[in-house]
């Protein structure tokens, strides 16, 4: 069990390389370095500033925006004062804002910019509490003669001169705050109802990222690119905790459009990533190669053939013929390094993809072409590490094995019990939740339903919810998994969001929503004209390309006994994309399957209803808070579906 | 006395194969914006056409009538000049359509080159003779004024007269044919000519057999006078110097320009030279032409350059 | 809010004419400190040749031209942008043989003092001379949001985005009176509203005074806080934009026109 | 392809405005300067030395010179030749009349003065625009053609105006052998390339450019259009000078005016179109080609055992150097150097075309 805090972690870094970089981020075109020490100060003027404002200890302080180093420093300074950052989404609506500001009364809080400012001002009648509104950016703040609005270097100012008055506070406070105390919160953006403020201590977060870290041997010599909402756990696990516990360096991109650019600068030695990111860059890829002269096409599908065939055993550590590794070898020279490079995986040591299941072809591309990609499971609740995947021990279908400190137990109805020294202590001020998930005697409800293979490695199914059973029909009493089907579809390029209905139904019915860039592309091969994604979305051509997809994956389901019952029997494909502004998906873009049927009913009804077409009009959001109408004729279309193979009787 | 007006004849001789050469230059640069340093080269080219086809084309057809053979060798050497400025037009100026002076410029050095390089290849690089036959016996003339009179060469006199005409056809080609109106518009403005349906290519083209034709002239000239060799095509350098004073713009700029270069350059010589150990005559021209560019930029007659913003 | 000052340019009778043609007929107006001041007119009224009579790029054969009270009749451009006084251009007159970086630098040229040896040799003062404008010129990238593009030829950005390195050029040098010639020509409307929020932003945060060519009356009535009309080289209406709507000249010799 | 640039990030711009910014090719750079100073004259020939490398150099000096002007500030020149003259020139006046001036001071003092001629014959330049510039500077050419044959003190009263030099050394190292050289001449090669790219690449560099890509913006932002062009003269045929002098002093020995005529003139132009205006690189690349080309024209027809007379052959060369002229104007105007650059960029985005 972990004895220390984020503030003293830092304090000590501090004081064994004050010199060392601690963050940087790219800002007028270099990368702006700040050393250990450096840190420390800031993050000491800071909780002065904080102090004097009157942040008390337990309070909590909203801190919203992007990876910037002095949002960071925010997070130290109220942890050093015994206080509770509270990292929201700097993408979510201002009305989203409401109930994290309320539930935890919060009354300062520590912003980016310009955007979120002018959101909290929007709320602030509804959050009577707010007193200070610190922003880091003042662009375009000038005239804004909002009472409690202030710049984030005045605070600093104020902070430098309390701290020389008082000299002693800041070393007390830190002193004062133990590993058992709250360390921050995150408000999970449940898939239905209210999100849930998730508690967790000091001990349980850096003990989670010491594992984690010493699973992979991680040193201070990492290198970690942090481009993802730090309100999310994972972001916040990986370029906080972990950058405390381990005292490498995080580096924050120059602006979101230059992300890439950056990622390629930096070339991160430790990275995580979501799964569509994965996605959107192999998409990219193969795009990119699209144009390339014949002969650099015929270099790539030759070595990504050979890739494919040896890579994975490569760096699985199983033994390879000679001759092979010289192959390998020579196309690491031709292609894998030089598209490590222009990815900007060159010198990726370990990377980790988690919160969704990932496509095996996705998957075995990059460990392939010589990254080393894993999996890992875990969840807000649990701070991330629970189960991780060894190297060399690598699937797309599993998520790994139980590491250092975690128990892992089946209930009988299959759902996934976690004990760890990681777990969240409560939900904020919900009392009737937390008895939900947490049994007295420590154990954590994931609500996964999934099972140990015999390697030990855990493996996810589905929200346990959410598996269902069918009612009637050929596969009558049949288990049915949603997320599978929908994630068997994902794995298609061409297929962007699926959400899968069939529980207490005869049979399996989907909404699909199709990959603009990668249809569009398709599409412009076969020069087939198209207006916006609607139009798109209602050609035969696509429909008959969605259907062969699948399928595809009707005839895979088939080949499990388990899941044959799951196969899709009809399909849609939306005249719109799902949205987490229109609360069609989370903030981490998972869709929320209540929802969706509800606002889509008629379409539902029509699936079952065996319609052909349905008319539906839709009220959607735009990016400037505008809102509109978009309206179709839905074309329904029916899948070929197939006799399960060695079904049990 | 006598000697002064001697040396000036000499002088207006000289400066009259200038403006020649210079009239090619002001042609295409009015035209196609080009200045046109393969000017010189194209004199070269076509002096060496003329004296070869003259020895060639009494063989070909076994004839041997002067006349007609110089007659047959002029209208080779024009054809030739046509084909010349054909290939440029199509191989190099249509690519270069409203690029830089200065790219244009270095284009005609290229031009410069190749026309040297292929003439020489083609006619070989030996010293030719052309005799049109005009007469070289010097003639006496303004006896009456004084005593000696001036002694002049009948070819200059001849030579005069022929560049006259020549200058007197073109300012007719200009004034009067629609091709010539078509020059002018284009030589305004490029775009503008185009919008209205003038063929740029074909303008171009004409406009550089036109300087061909005269380049063939002032070859022919100067050739018979001291023989058709590589160093002629220096000659056009002296050329340069009565552009930049007349106004590059402007044709009877490029003649006044070309007397004054002449007779300036031989007088200079006579009088000033010997100060300086002779032989200014190779740069006289160019710093005469400098020192009045920092006077007047636009020369004697060109028009004065507003750059619109 | 930001607050209108004195005068800061008097443009007094000025008269221009090339050869025979005239293209300005005795025109006054003035521009106060901080305003937005936009001249408008049909294409050929002489709202370019104003401008660049105000740079000293053309010399008017009359009138003169007061910048903070220092009248002056014959001045080159140079003496002009020290004085403070930058500008853009209608078609974009960026360097296209160099990087978005290297135009923008080039505004801050006025600002270098080390000489040819210490450039040649890049010792310490140029060497940190050459850092401290980067820094300066970032900021203004930043600013402007064309990171992305820093070291790309300006040649090949999109259009609209070559429009704002123009801007960011005039931007390095810090200039008191800023001249924009049609900074929105040929824009679509997304890039239109970025470019008017840049001009606000910059008239906003540096207090810059902005002389503002423009064709989009839409644009001219929403950011401009008045309004000079020209027409065939004479000024035909001068006010706020409401005034200039209500003004017959104008509506006939504008307004009117399909615009 | 060869490219591994993550991880190449900067912290300071000191380190992200280097010349070489990328780490690749430092590397390269100082491989190819092991190249020069150490694997080259160990084992190249001395005919190798005095008919290639030792001209390749010079000449690549000269044409760095030249492309200051002509490719970084658009003013055009047709008298490359008279600057290296005067350069060559003046050192041998200081280099007789004084004893025991010291060679490179001599060059240097070369340099000054072809400077001084060029900002003189430069001055029109500012009245005038391009074309007019062509004609000033073959003014020069001719000029000092002449003044080189006629006036007793410049060739210090040789008759024909041809001159030589022996004994060189540089504080007492004799500068004699191929080697020495070699190795003198690629000293100041580097020298002055690494100073052209500080100046090209500063404040000075920029004001150039500017002028050249449009001078009108460039005077509204404060640009002096007359300090600009008389700085590239200055410079340029400072540059130029200091070659001309190493030409006669090194490569030639003995010369007389001839060695400088326009022709010299035109072939420097030609180097700087070729190898790329407005680079650097370009100026060595144009200088290679121009001086091995004729040699490869000259030995092809031998090799393939089909001989044909000089004449014939140098009418070729002039055929072929105006034809890649107007084709490189046309088709890239940028030159080899551009070339390059581009596939440079392929090398970096590999395997991806763009």
């Amino acid at each position: 069990m972990t004895t220390t805090t984020f503030p003293r972690l830092l304090l000590s870094h501090a004081a064994e390389r004050p010199a060392a970089a601690a963050l940087r981020e790219k800002e007028f075109g270099i990368w702006q370095t700040l050393s250990w020490s450096a840190l420390a100060t800031l993050v000491r003027e800071l909780a002065g500033g904080l102090a004097q404002a009157g942040l008390q200890r337990g309070q909590h302080l909203v801190v919203v925006g992007e990876n910037r180093p002095r949002l960071y420093a925010a997070m130290l300074a109220a942890q050093s004062l015994g206080a509770i950052p509270v990292p929201l989404y700097q993408d979510a609506a201002a009305a989203e804002f409401v109930f994290p500001l309320v539930n935890a009364e919060v009354a300062f809080a520590i912003v980016e910019d310009q955007e979120q400012v002018d959101k909290l001002i929007e709320v602030r009648a509804q959050c009577p509490a707010l007193a200070r509104i610190w922003f880091d950016d003042p662009r375009g703040l000038r005239h804004y003669a909002e009472p409690g609005l202030a710049p984030l270097d005045t605070l600093i100012d104020e902070g430098r001169a309390f701290d020389a008055q008082h000299p002693t506070r800041f070393d007390e406070a830190v002193a004062q705050t133990q590993p058992a105390d709250v360390a921050a919160m995150f408000f999970t953006s449940g898939t239905t109802g209210y999100p849930k403020g998730v508690v967790h201590t000091h001990a349980s977060l850096i003990d989670r990222a010491q594992a984690g870290a010493s699973f992979d041997k991680l040193t201070n010599a990492e290198e970690v690119l942090a481009y993802l909402p730090p309100a999310w756990v994972g972001q916040n696990i990986f370029s906080y905790a972990q950058w405390l516990a381990c005292g490498y360096v995080v580096n924050c991109p120059e602006s979101a459009s230059t992300v890439s650019i950056d990622l390629n600068e930096i070339g991160p030695t430790y990275y995580f990533a979501p799964p569509r990111i994965f996605e959107g860059l192999l998409t990219t890829v193969m795009i990119r190669m699209e144009d390339a002269g014949r002969i650099k096409k015929w270099l790539f599908q030759h070595y990504m053939a050979l890739a494919r065939r040896i890579g994975p055993p490569l760096m699985d550590g199983k033994p390879v013929s000679f001759v092979d590794r010289l192959r390998y070898a020579l196309g690491t020279v031709l292609i894998y390094g030089p598209l490590r490079n222009t990815l900007g995986f060159s010198r990726v040591r370990v990377a980790y993809t988690a919160g969704e299941a990932i496509g095996p072809d996705l998957f075995s591309f990059y460990r392939s072409i010589g990254i080393n990609l894993k999996q890992l499971y875990g969840s807000t609740e649990t701070a991330v590490f629970v189960c991780l995947q060894p190297d060399h021990e690598a699937r797309a279908d599993t998520v790994g094995v139980p590491i250092e400190g975690v128990e892992i137990k089946l209930s009988d109805t299959g759902e996934v019990l976690v004990k760890s020294t990681g777990l969240l202590r409560e939900y904020y001020k919900n009392p009737a939740a937390t008895r939900e998930v947490l049994t007295a005697d420590g154990w954590y409800h994931t609500g996964d339903a999934g099972f140990l293979d015999a390697g030990g490695h855990l493996k996810i199914i589905d929200r346990a919810k959410d598996v269902g059973r069918l009612m009637g029909g050929a596969f009558d009493q049949a288990m049915f998994a949603p997320k599978y089907v929908e994630n068997k579809l994902k794995f298609f390029a061409f297929i962007k969001e699926a959400v899968a209905f069939g529980d207490q139904r005869e049979k399996v019915c989907t909404f699909i929503n199709i990959d603009m860039e990668a249809v569009g592309n398709w599409a412009e091969k076969r020069n087939l004209p198209y207006a916006g994604y609607t139009d798109l979305a209602q050609k035969p051509e696509v429909y008959a390309l969605i259907r062969d997809c699948v399928e595809k994956v009707n005839a895979d389901l088939a080949a499990d006994a388990m899941l044959a019952g799951s196969q899709i029997s009809r399909f849609l494909i939306l005249h719109k994309e799902l949205d987490a502004d229109d609360g069609e998906l989370t903030r981490t873009r998972k869709v929320r399957r209540g929802f969706i049927a509800e606002r889509y009913q008629v379409l539902v009804d029509a699936l079952y209803g065996g319609k052909t077409s349905q008319y539906i009009e839709t009220q959607v959001k735009f990016e400037d808070g505008r809102s509109g109408m978009v309206s179709a004729e839905l074309k329904i279309e029916d899948a070929k579906t197939f006799a399960a193979v060695g079904r049990a009787a | 006395m006598g000697f002064f007006l001697e040396t000036l004849f000499g002088g207006l001789m000289v400066g009259m194969l200038y403006s020649l050469i210079a009239l090619g230059f002001v042609l295409i640069y009015k035209a196609s914006g080009v200045f046109n340093f393969a000017q010189g080269a194209m004199v070269l080219f076509a002096a060496m056409a003329m004296a070869r086809f003259y020895e060639w084309i009494p063989k070909w057809f076994g004839f041997d009538n002067k006349i007609l053979a110089n007659v047959l060798a002029f209208a080779a050497a024009v054809l030739v000049m046509i084909a010349v400025a054909w290939v440029i037009e199509r191989l190099v100026l249509r690519h270069l359509v409203n690029q830089e002076h200065i790219t244009l410029l270095m284009a005609t050095l290229g031009i410069t080159y190749f026309l040297e390089g292929f003439g020489q290849t083609l006619f070989g690089s030996g010293i030719y003779k052309i005799d049109v036959g005009m007469p070289k016996d010097p003639v006496l003339v303004l006896e009456g004024l004084f005593a000696g009179g001036v002694l002049i060469n009948k070819e200059d006199l001849y030579a005069a007269v022929i560049a006259a005409v020549l200058v007197a056809l073109l300012a007719l080609f200009f004034q009067k044919t629609a091709t010539g109106r078509a020059l002018r518009a284009v030589a305004d403005d490029h775009q503008a000519a185009q919008s209205i349906g003038i063929p740029l290519g074909r303008i171009w083209i004409i406009v550089w057999s036109v300087a061909g034709v005269v380049a063939l002239v002032a070859g022919v000239i100067w050739g018979s006078k001291l023989g058709v060799q590589f160093s002629l095509s220096l000659v056009a350098l002296k050329a340069l110097p009565v552009v930049i004073l007349g106004g590059l713009t402007s044709v009877p700029g490029a003649i006044i320009g070309g007397l004054i270069i002449g007779v300036g350059e031989k007088l200079s010589e006579i009088y000033i030279g010997p100060m300086f150990g002779g032989g200014i005559e190779i740069w006289f021209a160019y710093v005469l032409a400098l020192v009045f560019l920092l006077v007047r930029p636009q020369g004697l007659f060109g028009e004065k350059i507003i750059d619109r913003v | 809010m930001r607050k209108i000052g004195e005068v800061i340019l008097d443009v007094h009778n000025i008269s221009l004419a090339f050869g025979g043609v005239k293209a300005l007929t005795d025109i006054s107006f003035d521009v106060r400190e901080h305003e937005i001041r936009a001249i408008i007119g049909p294409n050929g009224a002489g709202k370019s040749s104003m401008l660049n009579c105000i740079n000293g790029v053309y010399q008017p054969q009359q009138g003169t031209i007061a910048l903070r009270g220092k009248t002056f009749k014959h001045m080159n451009s140079r003496q002009v942008a020290e004085m403070g006084v930058a500008r853009t251009f209608q078609n974009l007159a960026l360097f296209k043989g160099m990087s978005v970086l290297d135009n923008i630098m080039t505004g801050r040229n006025l600002k270098m003092k080390s000489n040819l040896f210490m450039q040649a040799l890049r010792v310490g003062p140029a060497q940190r001379e050459e850092a401290e404008q980067r820094l300066f010129v970032e900021r203004i990238i930043d600013f402007l949001e064309i990171q992305p593009y820093r070291k790309t030829p300006v040649g090949r950005m999109p259009y609209g985005l070559q429009k704002r390195v123009d801007l960011g050029r005039a931007l390095a040098m810090e200039p008191q009176v800023l001249l924009l010639d049609e900074p929105m020509a040929g824009m679509n409307v997304e890039e239109k509203q970025d470019m008017s929020r840049f001009i606000l932003d910059v008239n906003d945060e540096f207090g810059t005074t902005i002389v503002l060519i423009e064709h989009d009356m839409g644009v001219v009535m929403d950011i401009s806080d008045r309004v000079v009309v020209l027409d065939y080289g004479k000024k035909i209406g001068d006010g706020t934009p409401d005034e200039v709507r209500r003004n017959a000249d104008v509506i006939s010799a504008y307004l009117g026109t399909s615009h | 392809m060869l490219y591994r640039e993550n991880g190449q990030f900067k912290s300071s711009y000191r380190s992200d405005q280097q010349i070489f910014p990328i780490l690749q090719d430092r590397i390269a750079m100082v491989a190819l300067l092991v190249l020069a100073v150490v694997i080259v004259p160990l084992i190249a020939s001395p005919y190798l030395l005095t008919a290639i490398f030792i001209p390749f150099l010079i000449l690549a000096l000269a044409a760095l010179g030249l492309n200051i002007l002509v490719g970084y500030c658009g003013q055009i020149s047709l008298g490359t030749g008279a600057f290296m003259a005067v350069g060559a020139y003046a050192a041998y006046n200081v280099q007789t009349r004084i004893d025991g001036m010291p060679l490179i001071a001599s060059l240097l003092f070369g340099g000054l003065a072809s400077t001084v001629l060029g900002v003189l014959f430069g001055v029109p330049s500012l009245r005038i625009k391009g074309l007019y510039l062509a004609v000033a500077t073959l003014a020069a050419q001719f000029f000092v053609d002449w003044a080189c044959l006629r006036l007793g003190w410049v060739t210090n009263g040789s008759s024909s105006g041809s001159v030589s030099v022996a004994g060189l050394n540089v504080l007492g190292l004799p500068i004699e052998s191929p080697v020495q050289k070699y190795l003198f001449a690629l000293v100041f090669l580097a020298v002055f390339a690494l100073l052209a790219k500080n100046l090209v690449r500063g404040a000075i560099g920029r004001e150039w450019m500017a002028i050249r890509d449009m001078d009108v913006a460039a005077a509204v932002i404060g640009i002096r259009p007359v300090y600009a062009k008389l700085t590239a003269f200055a410079v340029s045929s400072f540059i130029v000078g200091v070659a001309g002098g190493l030409w006669g002093f090194i490569h030639l020995g003995s010369w007389e005016p001839a060695a400088f005529n326009i022709d010299r003139s035109f072939q420097l132009l030609f180097m700087v179109i070729i190898g790329g205006l407005g680079s650097i690189m370009g100026s060595f690349f144009g200088a290679a080609f121009i001086v091995v080309l004729p040699i490869i024209l000259d030995g092809l027809p031998y090799w393939f055992g089909i001989p044909i007379d000089t004449a014939t052959a140098s009418h070729l060369t002039f055929m072929i150097f105006g034809a890649l002229i107007v084709f490189f104007l046309i088709v890239e105007p940028h030159g080899i150097a551009r070339l390059w650059s581009t596939a440079k960029e392929k090398l970096r985005l590999w395997p991806f075309p763009h």
